[in-house]
């Protein structure tokens, strides 16, 4: 089990070189997923990431634990950060590994799914003039339904 | 009973704050949000439309029909916007 | 376009951070692949991989030239070492960027299963007492159905 | 013509080299296939199944009754198995 939520930077290639160097036997294949803050509309000054702690580390438990579950799988890692960021900052990773290559790849975006919609985090835009929260999207809902 | 009621993201903000303690006989979510409507404004206003919130019962997603018997914590909140 | 065949080991931290780094505008999503040489008998000593110079670098670029055409993406990195390698040690990477994480990881996903049967690379193993081709599986060659 | 014929992994193996110029008027890699197959022991081996071995000329992929017109370079090898 290797969740962790943290405020500070984290650093992907360390992270991800340390993940890979703890696989023993034959787990062959290792997929991450990060996601980065964009400034997709323009003028984005910083996102604030609020979550509810207690249950955001409960919440990836349960998640990380199906994907055991559900997948023939070494380690997992979900790191999620909270609080403020700036455009290009690293917001999360999860990185997957697997004896094959599909196990590793179908687990990782199930952890990416369900953490977009299950795990308590809210996302908030701050631009010079305003301060948005960020709608939940249909289509993160609707991907929930594939597992 | 005395729960432990949390609010997050828009919700905490229209309501003003964090978390507070609520004395209440309600028996299901739906019933307690009852109660914190008829108490001011800024309830009735963050609970005007259930369907945009979700909420949690001693850090468990659930329904606004769960029974409370028992529970600690009860958190109200947006649709999660994680990842 | 980014096609590296190198014999040389490869850092996988150090290539996600410079891949990642060099995103620029609303690609938000990064997937890494990495493939490790696994003992999945026992007894592996080395893995050999021979390629056929020229037709691979043309080989990769064609697969990522197709990925760029299926998805929206950023960059795309296909890195594959050749020659002689120990249990442990990576074989190969890719890594996908996109404004969508499905993109980034379908991407991924494409470009794995291409490489594993169109770009001329051909494994050996070799234990105390053999040295073995690597037969090409049949799940390998069904994987390619699905794009 | 003169075509450059590589062959790899246990193709290269078998046949003992890893190219050769072949001087053939072969018109397809079908009919090349059964000139290198005719010369000796250890070619006829390492064709012996054609549905275990893959073809590039000039380093594209392709099937056995592709022409050779023009054709440079043509290569024989078993299925891949990189990643």
């Amino acid at each position: 089990m290797a969740v962790r939520v943290q405020s500070q930077p984290f650093d992907l290639g360390a992270e991800a070189n340390a993940f890979a160097a703890a696989q023993k036997g034959d787990m062959g294949a290792i997929v991450t997923f990060t996601g980065v803050v964009r400034d997709v509309a323009g003028g984005l000054q910083a996102m604030e990431i609020e979550h509810y702690p207690g249950m955001t580390e409960r919440a990836l438990a349960q998640i990380e634990a199906q994907a055991h579950e559900r997948w023939a799988l070494g380690d997992v890692l979900i790191l999620h950060r909270y609080g403020r960021m700036q455009p290009d900052e690293m917001i999360m990773m999860v990185a997957t590994a697997a004896r094959h290559r599909r196990d590793a790849f179908e687990a990782a975006e199930f952890l990416m799914d369900y953490l977009k919609s299950r795990a308590p985090f809210w996302k908030k835009e701050h631009t010079s003039d305003s301060a948005d929260w960020v709608a939940a999207r249909d289509e993160d809902e609707d991907a929930l339904t594939r597992w | 009973m005395t729960i432990d009621v949390l609010y997050f993201a828009w919700v905490r903000e229209r309501i003003g704050l964090p978390r507070e303690a609520v004395e209440t006989q309600a028996e299901t979510v739906a019933q307690l949000v009852d109660e914190l409507r008829a108490r001011e404004e800024r309830y009735a206003l963050a609970f005007a439309d259930l369907s945009a919130l979700r909420v949690a019962v001693d850090q468990d997603l659930t329904e606004f029909d769960a029974p409370l018997a028992g529970a600690r914590e009860v958190a109200f909140f947006p649709p999660m916007t994680g990842g």
